[in-house]
């Protein structure tokens, strides 16, 4: 783990990788990395994150910088940006239920091929979809996701970069911290190791790449 | 005693001590303030935590602590937060005994559409295929019409939220149950007619010779 | 969640069930509920647990004492019974690599139909399973675990069933709650409701229904 | 130098700071002596641990606090601990950077089978599998041969754990790596000359020019 600024995060990072994002509704997203990859001016990304949040919050500022060309997430409803441009045809948007949003960037974490699920089953859903009948019950084969980085959010790291979400910011953050291959984590305090007990860790830092503080730089 | 709550507290007679209990947005979300004395549910919501407390004083607001509407909530002592593969783990196994969700229609074998109108309002699915797949009862809270149009048809004209039927379906007019034979009209509303029913719903319906009145608590 | 005397809860058991049991060659394993299973005299059943452990210690005294039919296990070697019994006929041992055990419980406590791994792809483990190929690369189609009864061990619990689990000795034990009829857990001590914080609750309490105080009854 | 010392000392020099790594029980397991100074690596313990420690002083044993051969350790400072789903996701996912284990046999394509000889020893494959098929890294450290029989074969004969090829083969006669063109040998031990290599090895081994002494460290 190696602690950076956020510039020197984004820095490192390609335009049109594909990055998942974490937060819910803008709550757990990191707003500072946020803040500079739009500073940056680096477009033309996939993003995979839960929704696109608020046209002012989080990811969904990056939506209305137009930094976005695809989108996969489970809801963009509260972000009217968003579906103007998916309107347009300016952004490809593609639907998941976030219950196997969730189990395929999993998936792709904990190196599964892919995984069975009855979500979907029999809706838009399924389309273009292998489906496997298990016990004459229909469930639809889910692909794993992964990231080139992920731009996630944690409540305070250690120095070997272990990490500790809070309440409902922590959602898919620890799961894409296992499904890209680069994590970057902005975090609200750096604490000695050993601060964190062990059951209290969410996150091995031999995981996390990067770490950046958000707030008190 | 307007629509919305008449609808929420007869939805709030369905729920059993012990229950875990997941909300949607909008009349489901008020189901909250007539769960019946004596019982103790938890609420869970799909953003991470169970245990969801009321929304925080001014000032008392934590960044952290959020619903799925994004809105700032507190959590109640007792309260557990997990990220969202777990989350949908409780809601997808079937460990949720109660989801109770809006509807845009349902139909005459009971299936539910609520989450998009081509073409007009595509806000994604969410949680909502999620939810109705795997909850172990599915509680659909809606006004009878919309704009005068019955949201209770013959076959959805809407995409499909999942091909699970619903266990109960709970509207300002009446309380309708989808079982094996189709549609049976369980309960009237105050002061509504068997014929006013019949008149607002495109779907068929079996009438039995006594109708109770709504249980509203 | 309701508190009972281990004689209670084991007296709940059918035998011939089918019983996960938590623990790691003995660590983590609810060894007061094992006693008293011995004594309830009760056989037949088939275990799901990651290994034997050792002839006095854990599952392994109930391999001894003859009440298992068959193991779904990871590993035996620790227990000279268990393979005295495999290779006598008495009993029927399926092996399964540790992490597909661990995801097949996982399954079959989160709703997935089944997961591709390719752990097993050329060993004598996929004999008899599906085979999936995507993007070139063979995968087996693994299917989920679930049992009648998970008998658990967990640090502490408060009032709500909350549990904490400590250390090493979590391994299947949070695994093993979701994907089980009814989950009986053996806990060091139950503490007041809000005494374990959001964060730190590993299983919430509503998936808990019954707990067993192992140290100080 | 005993034999076991010679490989433990030759593998740790595999070893890059900020490793992530999982030692198999036996000759890999006292690899962990050896590394070389100025190093950091990771332990992971696949019952559920990163940042194991040494065996506890008598008296200050944690039953909550084994490794994956049930013998009590401790925790360092920064350690976590985490389920089983997690731990084999950490090894599935790719995130174990070495795995070290013993062998029974290895074959000229690299393949390893360690778990069981038919009719005789069936202990499981624990996470073996798991761990070859999952790990960045594999590396077998065994004694060359066993009873005077070669143990690096032309084709096991024994069941395969995975049909990954390992990344490297370490003996108390000579360190030998898997290629496309076949096992080639890279180093020797001290004292041992490459008449006394090809005798005691069943596989054909491509033999460079030079071949420089094993590094001890």
């Amino acid at each position: 783990m190696k602690v950076l600024s956020s510039k020197d995060a984004i820095e490192m990072i390609s335009e049109g990788s594909i990055l998942m994002i974490g937060g819910f509704l803008g709550c757990g997203t990191p707003e500072k990395l946020i803040d500079e990859l739009i500073a940056s001016g680096k477009k033309s990304f996939t993003v995979i994150a839960n929704d696109t949040a608020f046209p002012d919050k989080g990811i969904g500022k990056l939506i209305v910088s137009k930094l976005v060309n695809k989108v996969i997430a489970s809801h963009i409803g509260t972000n009217p940006e968003t579906q103007r441009q998916m309107i347009e045809g300016e952004l490809e948007v593609e639907l998941v239920p976030q219950g196997t949003l969730a189990e395929r960037v999993r998936a792709g974490g904990v190196g599964l091929g892919g995984i069975l699920t009855p979500t979907g089953v029999g809706t838009v859903v399924e389309d273009g979809k292998q489906k496997v009948v298990i016990a004459d019950k229909e469930y639809l084969l889910e692909l794993p996701l992964r990231a080139d980085y992920a731009l996630l959010k944690a409540k305070r790291a250690d120095y070997y970069g272990n990490l500790e979400f809070s309440l409902t910011a922590r959602n898919f953050n620890p799961l894409m911290a296992m499904a890209a291959e680069n994590v970057i984590v902005e975090v609200e305090e750096i604490v000695p190791v050993g601060s964190i007990p062990p059951d209290s860790v969410h996150i091995p830092g031999v995981l996390v790449n990067y770490v950046v503080v958000g707030r008190c730089e | 005693m307007d629509a919305k709550e008449l609808i929420a507290r007869r939805v709030a007679q369905e729920l059993k001590d012990g229950y875990l209990v997941n909300l949607g947005i909008g009349i489901p979300t008020l189901v909250a303030n007539y769960i019946p004395a004596g019982i103790h549910v938890y609420f869970q919501s799909e953003n991470g935590i169970i245990g969801m407390g009321p929304v925080p004083e001014s000032g008392m607001e934590n960044p952290d602590l959020t619903n799925a509407g994004g809105q700032y909530v507190t959590a109640l002592p007792g309260a557990m937060a997990f990220d969202s593969a777990m989350s949908f783990g409780i809601i997808r196994g079937g460990h949720l005994d109660v989801t109770v969700l809006g509807g845009l229609q349902v139909d005459e074998k009971g299936k539910l559409a609520n989450w998009m109108i081509p073409g007009k309002r595509v806000p994604g699915m969410g949680g909502a295929m999620d939810l109705v797949t795997g909850a172990k009862k599915v509680i659909v809270a809606m006004t009878h019409t919309a704009k005068g149009n019955p949201k209770i048809v013959k076959e959805c004209s809407l995409p499909l939220t999942s091909i699970r039927t619903v266990d109960l379906i709970v509207t300002d007019l009446a309380v309708i149950e989808p079982t094996e034979e189709g549609l049976v009209l369980r309960e009237m509303a105050p002061g509504v007619s068997v014929e006013e029913v019949l008149k607002q719903t495109e779907a068929s319906l079996i009438v039995p010779e006594t109708i109770p009145k709504m249980r509203v608590g």
